[in-house]
């Protein structure tokens, strides 16, 4: 404490102006990114620039963006979920099992279903305080297995329900359903780390969680929130998923889903040593990794250059994002 | 001047820690020999000579790369690419096979040390997190096996008899692979103990600050490492082309997890500073070993195999975790 | 183990204890004369795979031969190490369903230092018939996209823009399928690939893909080939969310004749789809019945694929996986 | 400086460092001679923290030069530094945790035969070392499983084994017990003699003109001056490093101002205490403490590192409950199993390490100060803005917190403005008690002062205050009564005039002569 290196009093910094509370945190580098991205697809890619491939885009990212809701809240608390695209394929199985017996059924016990994977690696990680890596990478392999032999021994059970079909490919006035829900998961996350006490102590369990600790937060409570959070998000985007391909692919529904979530999460500015968190930041992020894909596809670019970009753009949003050596 | 004495509390903390720490890492060894008692009395085909030297031969890839992950686990790192290093490194020894073994081994090891080295630049001295750099690492060295051999396997020109014989020849009745992968423990474990480097790379995990202070050159170490997880991994990837005579692309899919799962059961803590070679070498084999009963066993479905897996790992990572809180707590 | 507290002591003895009546109450001791036939399945993770395990279970199970399965996870080097647990074990014969050509010589070499025989079932590995294994119980990949070719130019009379949505990048399937097809498609010069990416043989990845590739060139498109069922449902699904009309706009058409694509032919969405009978059991089991009866055996027995479209697909509907 | 001065082991000279727009250093020059030890003062942001960077190769200046034994040197790491003899231990002591003691000696230079660590070696000459210097710790042992002052003499021995001319010592007593001070004292006395030249930062000045022989003052990035500190009294001292003339001081050296030895008004009355421990205990560190808190009191603890000052804290806290005994509150048993159980029954905890316990570093002034009152700012589910802004707003002018803004992340600011955001998280939530462990440690003089004034206050207003305190002086002055602890009791309770430094060193130390009266008269 003697003679710091960045003497308070020398030095305070200037209060951000108010526009910049607009946008959150360290994300500039990421959305002017994404605003580079698609500028440069709106001219040089065809037909990139419509209304209907903005609904697309939309589409396509929103699953990413449920999971990712979630995964922010994981990391900003320090954690990692690598769970997630398990616990999608554990509540796409259970919910094309159950089908039979009416949605009223099958949704309620696919989102649980999930949800208490989440609430198996929150336990772990609180009250037993194993990594959260390797806790997660457990239930990834255990769950994965798990949704394979609820859908009747790894069989690809084919839904062929039509209210059950609406959730993923059923629209209002243009905009898909699934994204209007993803929407709803970003403002809640929002709303959560904003103005609710849980969202405060979501960030004080993850910048320091013996501090909070003292200060009468709850933090095992806390995490185990969050892990369940994560996994009840992934369980929506699991069924989302099934509804859209009328179909349990429990081997396949949310592969490498935990990836993509991370890379969104980190790229959208959220720093995976915990608390500090941007929502919105990784709805950006989300959406470079999509536009990326997309454009690709548009452009029938091969599979590893895709690859290739996306990698280049983790590591540069991230080393653009750097916190500032103190 | 005599000595001072000062009030001296930790002596008796300290053997009971000791004792924990043992416990913490022979756990696993315990659960290996359990498993191996297992399957001698269940299965016929298990103890016998045939069997282990298959065993061993499996698991000798992922040991060398779990070897390397080891090293980084142990300065607090994770590396997430080596399952596509291993790939680039496999497809580049295949495509160079043409022109001997020699420039074949060289240019595959070459390769993936250098994607090692990159990553520890970034690590060190462009300061990303390990987890992200590697991760980034993980897609791009991926893209890189699949653009270099247009998403096809490339076979091992069979002039290439010394890079063939690294997979699939023997020292007497050992299968090569297992004699490399010997080897490289060995090494490991005695680089680890007794060699500067070794120690410096628990000083860094258990306290880069620390370990910056007191002078050591972190920066350079940390490259060195990941340069070293990168050419282990690389190796593997030799290897494995060798055995299976072509480099495949999509070989190593998934490793990377197979091998922090064995670092990790093992009883190297991912907090780095604390573990070592030989705990990897147990949690490699007994992942492998849990594998070869299932096969003989050969009537588990593959879904039920995933499930008792990833209950193996929770369990075994729970009791460390109760070990080790006990062990801080004391 | 001698730090160990006596507490501990007990608990380890407990487990051992248990772990030993485990183990005697389950031996799984090779029965003395039993025919043990081991399978080596490459991947579990879809319908056809499936299906094609099954189909020897239950055939395996109707001649009372013993059959121990193992699946390689989609990794080739997991597959070698699966096959020589099998020689381990002393299996009396190998099923091999492969995961690449490239990569099993090891395996199968194994298995010929030990004496066990090795038929190739569905792909083919590098090696000669006779020699390195028994015989390969075929199915005929490139043949498969030939005819899907073949089919599409009759039905377009040779005039076509093709979206192509390829298998898993690196498996020999999805390159066979894409040869065949291609080979077809050559004589017509009026039929174009306008587009080819991976669908990784998923639905998922396929219907996100083929959506981007609906944007981008939209009505240009008048025909889908997609390497198996899996993906054209997933395409049929972003046609129909892209506005264009699967089987009116786009004619879409497929390999591997899974029920779900019989039934989405008999609604008029998929044009057809080539067969890749998945159904080894009888086949392999007759076939083993030769070898033990010492018949001599060809270096190749082909599997019939069917091809199903509106004509037929309704009556197999039942029938298929 | 009079001429007949011997020869400079390292001379520094107008040493200039600059981070980002903050000028942390401005031309300051420094010299040490062989063998003598050499104070290094200044209040918070004063530069002497990156000065012994710089002298120690961890950070490199902007300008300036730096010359050892006469000869130009340029420290690029730590590393160039320790092989030219310069070295500096820290005060958090950078050691590496889950190594043993002769590691941690030697790491970067480990013995070797034939290329390999020789362990044999490394253990036997670990062990000869600090036997030489008079210490009695098994070179085997892992360091984390040493005590505190354990830990610091390895980090000394270690300097001692680089074969150090210059040692660097940073607040190294800040967490040693009066004994285990005296023990430092005996081994820098040692080195002294040795002539290594030493420099010893620290902001207790007992321990300054116990030990040292010159010193060097720096104040906002300037030298102030260098002086024999013989021909200084502690006023002048203080003096230099606020930069305010003698008159201006007050008499006392702590900001509780008169001696408050009267019973607060409210004791006399036959009213319950608000706090009541009895005999609580816990493990082997807390063995029976009992004592008494009433409102409008502040009540000091005093005792040795060890004894179960903070232990005691966090069992009436309920962080680490106790196992045996009772906690009464406002007369009705508590016993709180959680500090959720404490903080719904009023009462707060300042925790002695302020950075690992108290501050989350990347939320903002006002999210910390709110953290512990959300559930009271909270209808809804919704957390209230107008409600917490105003409740900032209100602390930050009570308590002169001094940001840029309420949304300033706390990790910018200085120590003592930390202290005072974390009062603030417990004050805006009403308590009936507060729990200070070490209010004033590591932070600067003047804020020091405001602390001290800020409790007084509070204590005047009707809270009750639980202080620990290892500043003796703090305690004398600042309390209506001190309960003293030793090996985990509570072995006496001082009232009114029985409060003097004398005194609280007696009873901490009973059976033994006080050690540390030379230190802290």
């Amino acid at each position: 404490m003697t003679g710091a290196a960045k003497p308070a009093r020398v030095a305070a910094p200037p209060s951000p102006p108010a526009w910049r509370r607009l946008v959150p945190g360290p994300a500039y580098a990421a959305v002017a990114a994404l605003g580079v991205l698609v500028a440069l697809n709106a001219l040089f890619t065809p037909n990139f620039a419509t209304a209907s491939n903005l609904w697309n885009v939309l589409l396509q990212v929103s699953t990413v963006v449920l999971v990712a809701v979630g995964m922010t809240l994981v990391i900003s608390t320090g954690g990692i979920d690598l769970s997630v695209g398990s616990v999608m394929a554990i509540a796409g199985a259970v919910a094309a099992v159950l089908l039979d017996r009416g949605m009223a059924v099958a949704l309620p016990a696919a989102l649980i279903g999930g949800t208490l994977v989440g609430v198996l690696n929150g336990a772990l990680v609180a009250a037993l305080r194993v990594q959260p890596i390797v806790v997660t990478l457990a239930t990834l392999i255990a769950g994965r297995g798990l949704a394979q032999v609820i859908s009747h021994e790894g069989e690809l059970v084919t839904i062929d329900h039509p209210g059950f079909a609406l959730l993923g490919r059923g629209h209002l006035g243009p905009i898909p359903y699934q994204a209007l829900i993803a929407l709803a998961s970003v403002a809640a996350g929002v709303f959560l780390l904003r103005a609710t006490p849980f969202g405060r102590y979501v960030l004080a369990a993850g910048g320091n969680p013996a501090a909070a600790r003292l200060a009468g937060v709850p933090v095992q409570r806390t995490i185990v929130s969050v892990y369940a959070a994560s996994a009840f998000l992934a369980s929506v985007a699991g069924l989302i998923v099934a509804s859209r391909l009328g179909a349990s692919d429990a081997a396949k529904i949310g592969q490498n889903m935990e990836l993509d979530a991370i890379a969104a999460v980190v790229v959208g500015g959220t720093a995976l040593s915990g608390g500090r968190a941007t929502v919105l930041g990784t709805v950006v992020g989300a959406l470079i990794m999509q536009v990326i894909a997309t454009s690709f596809n548009m452009l029938l670019v091969p599979y590893s250059w895709s690859l290739a970009l996306k990698a280049a753009i983790i590591l540069l949003a991230v080393y653009l994002q750097r916190p500032k050596r103190v | 001047m005599s000595t001072t004495s000062l009030p001296s509390v930790a002596g008796s903390r300290f053997t009971g820690a000791r004792a924990l720490g043992l416990l913490l890492r022979s756990g696993a060894v315990v659960a290996l020999v359990a498993a191996c008692i297992f399957g001698a009395m269940r299965y016929y085909a298990f103890a016998t000579p045939e069997n282990v030297v298959n065993v061993l031969r499996q698991n000798s890839m992922l040991g060398l790369v779990a070897l390397g992950m080891t090293f980084v686990i142990l300065t607090g790192g994770i590396d997430l690419s080596v399952g596509s290093l291993l790939a680039v490194a496999g497809v580049v020894a295949a495509m160079l096979s043409t022109h001997g073994s020699l420039p074949a081994i060289a240019g595959g090891l070459g390769t993936a040390m250098l994607l090692g080295i990159v990553n520890g630049v970034l690590i060190a001295k462009v300061r990303i997190q390990p987890f992200i750099v590697t991760l980034a690492m993980l897609i791009a060295a991926r893209a890189l096996a699949l653009a270099a051999t247009a998403e096809q396997s490339v076979t091992v020109s069979p002039d290439a008899s010394a890079l063939s014989w690294l997979g699939r020849g023997e020292l007497g009745p050992v299968p090569l692979p297992v004699a490399l992968l010997v080897l490289a423990y060995l090494i490991g474990w005695t680089m680890l103990r007794y060699t500067r480097f070794g120690r410096y790379l628990y000083a860094i995990g258990d306290s880069e600050d620390a370990a910056r202070l007191m002078g050591l050159p972190v920066d350079r170490i940390v490259i060195a490492t990941y340069a070293l997880s990168g050419a282990l991994a690389g190796l593997g990837g030799i290897v494995l082309a060798a055995r299976l005579g072509a480099g495949q692309p999509v070989a190593g899919t998934g490793w990377e997890l197979d091998a922090i799962a064995a670092v990790v059961v093992g009883g190297t803590l991912l907090t780095g500073g604390q573990g070592g070679a030989g705990s990897t070498l147990v949690g490699v084999l007994l992942l492998g070993v849990i594998f070869n009963l299932f096969n003989l066993e050969g009537t588990i479905s593959p879904w039920w195999q995933w499930v008792l897996r990833g209950v193996f790992l929770l369990g075994v990572v729970i009791v460390q975790g109760r070990l080790q809180r006990r062990l801080t707590h004391e | 183990m001698r730090q160990l507290p006596p507490s501990r002591r007990a608990f380890v003895s407990r487990v051992m204890l248990v772990l030993v009546a485990a183990a005697v109450a389950g031996c799984a001791r090779k029965d003395a004369g039993a025919y043990v036939v081991g399978f080596s399945q490459m991947e579990s993770d879809n319908p056809w795979r499936l299906a094609e395990t099954k189909s020897l279970r239950d055939e395996a199970g109707k001649r009372r031969i013993q059959l121990v399965v193992t699946d390689a996870q989609g990794q080739t080097a997991k597959q070698v190490s699966d096959v020589e647990d099998l020689i381990a074990r002393h299996v009396d014969l190998i099923l091999l369903a492969p995961r690449e050509y490239q990569g099993l010589a090891p395996a199968l070499q194994a298995a010929k230092a030990a004496k066990i025989p090795v038929i190739l079932v569905d792909r083919e590995a590098a090696g000669t018939p006779g020699v390195d294994y028994v015989t390969l119980l075929a199915s005929n990949f490139v043949e498969q996209g030939r005819r899907a070719g073949e089919w599409l130019a009759a039905q377009t009379n040779g005039k076509a823009n093709i979206v192509e949505l390829s298998g898993t990048p690196g498996a020999s399937v999805a390159a066979d399928r894409a040869k065949g097809f291609r080979d077809a498609i050559a004589k017509y010069p009026d039929m174009k690939i306008v587009a080819s990416q991976t669908g990784n043989f998923s639905r998922a990845t396929a219907q996100g893909v083929m959506q981007n590739i609906v944007q981008s060139l939209g009505k240009q498109i008048t025909a889908v080939y997609a390497h198996n069922d899996e993906m054209a449902l997933g395409a049929i699904q972003a046609l129909a969310a892209g506005g264009l009309k699967p089987g009116h706009d786009v004619r879409v058409l497929s390999i591997d004749g899974e029920r779900a694509a019989l039934e989405a032919i008999d609604r008029g969405e998929l044009g057809a789809t080539v067969e890749s009978n998945p159904r080894f059991g009888p086949l392999a089991f007759d076939t083993i019945d030769k070898l033990r009866k010492g018949e001599k055996l060809p270096p190749k027995i082909l599997i019939t694929d069917r091809f199903f479209d509106r004509d037929n697909a309704k009556q197999f509907i039942a029938e298929a996986y | 400086m009079t001429g007949a001065a011997p020869p400079a082991l390292l001379r520094m000279e107008g040493i200039t460092k600059t981070f980002g727009s903050a000028r942390a250093l401005d031309g300051v020059d420094l010299t040490l001679r062989r063998g003598e030890v050499h104070a290094l003062v200044g209040e918070n942001g004063a530069g002497k923290s990156t000065l012994v960077k710089i002298m120690t190769g961890a950070y490199h200046r902007d300008s300036g030069e730096m010359w050892l034994d006469g000869e130009r040197v340029d420290f690029d790491t730590p590393a160039q530094a320790q092989a030219a003899g310069v070295c500096a231990v820290h005060q958090e002591i950078h050691l590496l945790t889950h190594r043993t003691v002769a590691e941690n000696v030697y790491l970067g230079r480990e013995p070797r035969r034939w290329g390999f660590v020789d362990w044999r070696r490394m253990n036997h000459e670990t062990g000869a070392l600090l036997a030489g210097l008079g210490l009695d710790i098994d070179p085997r042992a892992v360091v984390g499983t040493l005590n505190t002052a354990r830990q610091q003499m390895v980090a000394i021995a270690r300097g001692v084994s680089l074969g150090a001319k210059v040692l660097v010592l940073d607040e190294p007593t800040s967490s040693l017990s009066p004994r285990e001070v005296t023990i430092l004292y005996d081994l820098v006395r040692r080195l002294k003699a040795q002539s290594t030249a030493i420099v010893y930062i620290s902001h207790r000045f007992d321990e300054l003109y116990a030990i040292c022989d010159r010193v060097t003052v720096l104040r906002d990035g300037r030298l102030v001056s260098s002086h024999d500190l013989a021909s200084l009294d502690r006023l002048d001292l203080v003096c230099l490093m606020l930069g305010k003339s003698r008159d201006a001081l007050r008499a006392g050296t702590t900001a509780f101002g008169e001696q408050r030895h009267a019973p607060a008004a409210s004791l006399t009355a036959p009213q319950p205490p608000l706090l009541r421990t009895e005999a609580i205990a816990r493990g082997s560190r807390l063995r029976g403490v009992s004592l008494e808190v009433a409102a409008g009191e502040i009540v000091g603890v005093a005792g040795l590192l060890g004894s179960g000052r903070t232990e005691t804290a966090r069992a009436i806290f309920g962080a680490a409950p106790s196992e045996q005994g009772a906690v009464y509150l406002g007369g009705r048993r508590l016993d709180p199993q959680s500090p959720d159980d404490a903080i719904a029954a009023g009462i707060g905890f300042v925790s002695e390490d302020r950075k690992a316990e108290g501050i989350i570093p990347e939320l903002s002034i006002r999210e910390n100060l709110t953290l512990a009152a959300l559930p009271m700012l909270t209808r809804f589910g919704i957390v209230s803005r107008s409600r917490q802004v105003e409740i900032v707003e209100r602390f930050m002018r009570r308590l002169g917190i001094k940001a840029a803004s309420a949304d300033q992340r706390i990790r910018e600011l200085s120590g003592g403005n930390q202290q005072k955001v974390l009062l603030a998280r417990w004050l805006c939530t009403e308590p009936r008690l507060l729990i200070l462990d070490e209010p004033t440690r590591g932070i600067d003089i003047g804020a020091k002062g405001e602390i001290q004034a800020l409790v007084n206050e509070l204590a005047a207003s009707g809270l009750g205050v639980l202080m620990i305190s290892s500043e003796l002086e703090e305690l004398v002055e600042g309390s209506t009564r001190v309960v003293v602890l030793r090996d985990g009791r509570s072995v006496a309770v001082l009232q009114g005039d029985e409060i003097s430094q004398q005194a609280i060193i007696h009873a901490m130390a009973s059976e033994r002569a006080p050690a540390a009266q030379d230190a802290a008269s």
